[in-house]
């Protein structure tokens, strides 16, 4: 990445914090409902696989941790922000919420409920790549304990099998909800368990957006030279609850605060302002102005756009 | 007799059991350290160990089956599903092994396990995390089916079930961990069969089970209170196997039916009703018995296409009036 | 016309399909090289080759979920689930992914995809493998169900099913792979949904699908012959949705209806048909429609046991006698 | 083993043998309904590794290729037979069939239909010997296609997480039904997997007993001293099809004779003959008794055995 990219980037994952924070607030307003899971701390895995990827011609697909992933892909926060809304110009029209963001003209192909379910799916997708002959591959965004599933297991030995185009990108936060990864897990170096399977895998630092972009390019080459799968394990921390309801009681602020200095941003924002790319004024600007898109032109949208028609209850249901 | 929430009537009754008898163990995502999602199994890591109050793996499908082939040799686990959404991944342990082993073993063994799960659209979860999925329970032999509507259920009849050398399925609701209610001070294990008439009434029979039991009473409240007419509701704590003697009686004295059920209509609970009264009473029908129920669509996440799609209390009334011919 | 056996309308059907759309593929465990276990996709593999005709896997829940992935970007999966007891394992993809991803996604998002799939209890198979599931897949929004109950069926639903833009199920039964019958010669699309009149009649409505079409079909000759009985006979290939107007139309000039299914009764087919009846024509009923169904046991090995489980057209004339008064 | 041992065994061996091809010949006849999977082949490899356990006091759980299973942990060959048969006298009251024989008193504790169900079962029971705090183990053999399912994986997690003592024999013949291994599986040496879980293993000549016997030693003496699971991969094949309606079209009869070289009973014959132990004509007198007595005992108590009532169809379906 040339420090122009580096700087870009450094402004989307600014967005995608002050967009989550937003969200936070929003939640505690009772303008978002159902189950809402944030993304603060783990900016610099979905950026940096996306900057190694081709975002808008690979396809995406993840849990229901996915509001980043889908404007990294190319979704307009406001459509996003008016999903969680449940309104009618949000992505899914109102029907999928936080869970459920869907973009397919930015071919982020959804965030999906049940744990584990994504991994055959980002397989299937990469079938048909492999079929219809395309440069595209396949990225699939899951958390750790998600690996626990037998579909994990199914997955990565059909992938290797048939040799498909798609990257796993297991974002390790070292918890499933409140248990952690030793308390659920035999092996709990993720990237080890895929040698089960014979599929490529590394591990990296998830935090610093260098490290990741690096690690990502080798797989995102890797799977698109036809190479077959690939597994990549970026160790990274969620600051917030799994969900709006979890008091983080299974864990320590020590652990907490440790991790927070390592915080993507400022990681980020700190080389920016060593290689004189950057000003400690400007990154607070930037701050400022990021908060003052989301409350005068994401909130307004959403809050603005009108509710889904009742009358439409049973569209979509079936073609 | 002490009011106490659903989730502490759930916990009263484990810990209970556990005191009782050292074979007693819970399992499930989140249970243990994190004393559980709905909180049913608070305080049982602490007092009763990691070794007995499991926290699982997100591995549905392995930990219901390790559970069922631990009971098969006498432990009695008690096996939460965290959502009934997740069941699916479950079930083929739970139907293939839990309920057919004792069949196919000619009754040499039995897997005396008991399945809580929550089920039920809770607000605005969504297409995946929505689901009504008791009709799946119902209609697998070598299996009961119970569904508490209350506290004092939750408590009796997870004792019971804990207790049952049967597979027990015990379907929860998310909405209803937080409701109140009275449960004896003394230990009460509640029966796995029958049914329960939650109101007394003459000129129509409401069937409802879990949170449309709330509906119902509700419903007869206010249809007695504004429209004169006296609503009976049978409270189905047990869908399998269902109480056709507890029906007919009814059905027999009122005449008329309204089922009200959270779940989508095609085979389902209310489906099975309208089958039972035709087969048990159809003579003395007065009307077509009327279902009330969700409509045919994956649960939608925004808060007006929800309510849309789930009924209430005023369903029921609607129903029932429409019965009358006063709608 | 010519006669061909029901395997081979699925195979000719799958065998056009492919040969028109390069992006039809088939998957399923031993398919390919071993040719399919009821002989369905016989010499595909010969023909397309292994990127199409995929031998998959022990991995139902996996590969059943990598068909519907690969269907969002347009391919056009026909996945077999060698025998429907293993499709448990596979329901949470079909059902969390497959059936809800149009409605979650607002409709930008579908899962054109073919789940195929033997049902029905064969010889002696015993009680893991002789399970009827198609109540479970009628109970789902976002799925179509069929199940066809002949060759020509077999061959115009699955073609229909692969070019639908719906996840369809295709119920088929272990029994039926080998019996004959009449296929059009020229390319033949079956709607996938309504219900077809296998022979017409004016005293008594016989509902069947899939096998227990031919019970009714036999009951019916047998009660024509021997009890001056007109019985009509409804195919209902298609199980969701249910055709309402088809069973109405039927029940409203015969006034009675007996539902013949294979499976055990709680919430199965019958409980929604009478539901149905009740809700359509109730007051044109002359008796109470009657299912006729199996034991509600796991099926049993021994080959009386499993007779004694398992009805056929001799129940079906019972039930239709004792309708009448004749029994 | 002792020379003494291995001769009991090897008789027990031809019965296991003439079992299974009488209960060919039975299904031919039609006396034998339902799926028939038979064992000839695969002897050494229950033998092996129950003469290395404790057959009735330890558990053993298996798929549906079970009856060798049942009679080697104590079962009575008649009732099993009679369980083929359909008949009251079986060992599940004619209830369960080929694929479903019990025999709890031996703690023989089911062969079941669906691949990879007894794996977590398994580890269950062995849960519950934790619990009571007794030595026994317990024991589940399956075949290698089933660690394809993703219970296979959820399994050995929890098994390795939990410590639990159960052994997992795979009876690794090549094919799931007419799939061979590496068409199904990206790592083909089943021992090899279950490094994705820390889980001790090893993979053993599954034809010559002395081989397995020693293996499985080391194998029983891990789990049973309390050093959790261990998974052991025998190398055997079977004679005949997967199943009865089998014509093995997808394998070589070269491939087959090879095998067939490699016969257990013939390496065990041939081995205690050469230690001046058994003579050839003792091995044959030993066949041909043990027809004797599969004709005279065996399918006498079979055929002789009354049917099941039909009133008591809904018995054992509840408690
Ligand atoms: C099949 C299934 N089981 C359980 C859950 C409940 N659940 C939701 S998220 C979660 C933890 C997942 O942790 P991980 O995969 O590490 O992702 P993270 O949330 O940490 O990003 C669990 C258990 C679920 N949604 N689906
Ligand atoms: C869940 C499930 N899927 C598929 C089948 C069909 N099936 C029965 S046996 C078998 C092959 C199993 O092979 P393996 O595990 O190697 O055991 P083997 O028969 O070779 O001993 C298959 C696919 C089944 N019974 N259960
Ligand atoms: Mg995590
Ligand atoms: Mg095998």
């Amino acid at each position: 990445m040339t420090l122009d990219d580096k700087k870009r980037v450094l402004q989307e994952m600014v967005l995608h914090r002050r967009f989550e924070e937003r969200c936070y607030q929003a939640y505690i307003e009772r303008k978002i409902g159902g189950f809402l899971h944030l993304y603060p701390g783990q900016e610099a895995c979905c950026n940096g696989v996306m900057e190694a990827a081709r975002p808008g011609h690979d396809y995406v697909i993840t849990g229901y941790r996915d509001h980043i992933h889908a404007i990294k892909c190319g979704s307009d926060p406001k459509v996003v922000m008016a999903e969680l809304y449940g309104k009618a110009t949000g992505s899914s029209k109102g029907r999928g919420g936080s869970m459920h963001i869907f973009d397919a003209a930015h071919r982020f192909m959804g965030g999906y409920a049940l744990v584990g379910g994504p991994f055959p799916l980002a397989a299937g997708m990469a079938k048909a790549i492999q079929m219809q002959g395309g440069d595209e591959i396949s990225i699939c965004f899951l958390g750790d304990a998600a690996n626990n599933q037998g579909v994990f297991h199914e997955t990565m030995n059909m992938a290797k099998l048939w040799n498909l185009p798609v990257l796993f990108v297991c974002e390790n936060n070292l918890y499933g909800i409140g248990t952690s990864l030793d308390r659920s897990t035999a092996v709990v170096d993720q990237y080890k368990r895929v040698c089960a399977y014979g599929v490529e895998a590394a591990q990296c630092d998830g935090q610093d957006i260098d490290v990741v972009y690096e690690h990502a390019k080798v797989a995102v080459d890797h799977v698109r030279s036809g190479k077959g799968p690939y597994f990549l394990e970026l160790m990274t921390y969620r600051y917030r609850g799994h969900s709006m309801s979890d008091s983080r009681g299974y864990r320590s602020r020590e652990e907490e605060d440790h991790w927070k200095l390592r915080d993507p941003i400022n990681i980020l924002r700190d080389k920016l302002i060593a290689a004189g790319k950057l000003t400690m004024d400007e990154f607070q600007q930037l701050e400022r102005n990021t908060d003052a898109y989301i409350e005068t032109e994401v909130i307004a949208f959403a809050e603005s756009s009108p509710e889904p028609d009742v009358s439409e209850l049973e569209h979509y249901v079936l073609a | 007799m002490a009011e106490i929430m659903y989730w502490e009537a759930l916990l009263r009754a484990q810990d209970e059991e556990m005191a009782r008898d050292p074979m007693v163990i819970c399992m499930g995502e989140d249970i243990g350290v994190a004393g559980g999602t709905y909180k049913a199994t608070k305080g049982l890591f602490e007092k009763y160990g990691e070794k007995r109050v499991m926290d699982t793996p997100i591995s549905e499908g392995g930990f219901t089956g390790l559970g069922i082939g631990a009971s098969f040799l006498g432990v009695r686990p008690v096996i939460e599903i965290m959502s009934v959404n997740f069941a699916w991944l479950a079930m083929d342990q739970m139907f293939n092994s839990a309920a057919k082993v004792r069949y196919m073993s000619g009754g040499q063994l039995s897997a005396p396990c008991v399945f809580r799960s929550a089920g039920g659209a809770a607000h605005q979860l969504g297409a995946q995390h929505s689901a009504r999925m008791e009709k799946v329970f119902m209609g697998i032999a070598g299996l009961r089916v119970v569904t508490p509507s209350n506290p004092k259920q939750a408590y009796g009849l997870l004792k019971s079930a804990i207790r049952s050398n049967d597979p027990v399925f015990i379907n929860e609701h998310e909405l209803m961990y937080n409701m109140k209610g009275e449960v004896p001070d003394s230990e009460y294990l509640h029966p796995l069969e029958g049914s329960e008439i939650a109101r007394t009434g003459s000129d129509v029979t409401l069937f409802g089970y879990n949170i449309s039991v709330h509906w119902c009473l509700k419903a007869a409240e206010i249809l007695q209170t504004q429209h004169g007419i006296s609503a009976e509701v049978i409270d189905l704590y047990c869908l399998s196997p269902l109480d056709r003697a507890g029906i007919r009686k009814s059905v027999s004295k009122t005449h008329r039916a309204v089922i009200a059920e959270e779940d989508e209509a095609p085979v389902g609970v209310g489906s099975e009703i309208i089958a039972i009264i035709n087969e048990e009473c159809f003579f003395e029908l007065d009307a077509a018995p009327v279902r009330v129920h969700s409509a045919f669509v994956p649960q939608p996440y925004n808060h007006t296409l929800e309510a849309a799609a789930i009924p209430d209390h005023d369903d029921v009334i609607r129903a029932v009036l429409k019965l009358f011919g006063k709608a």
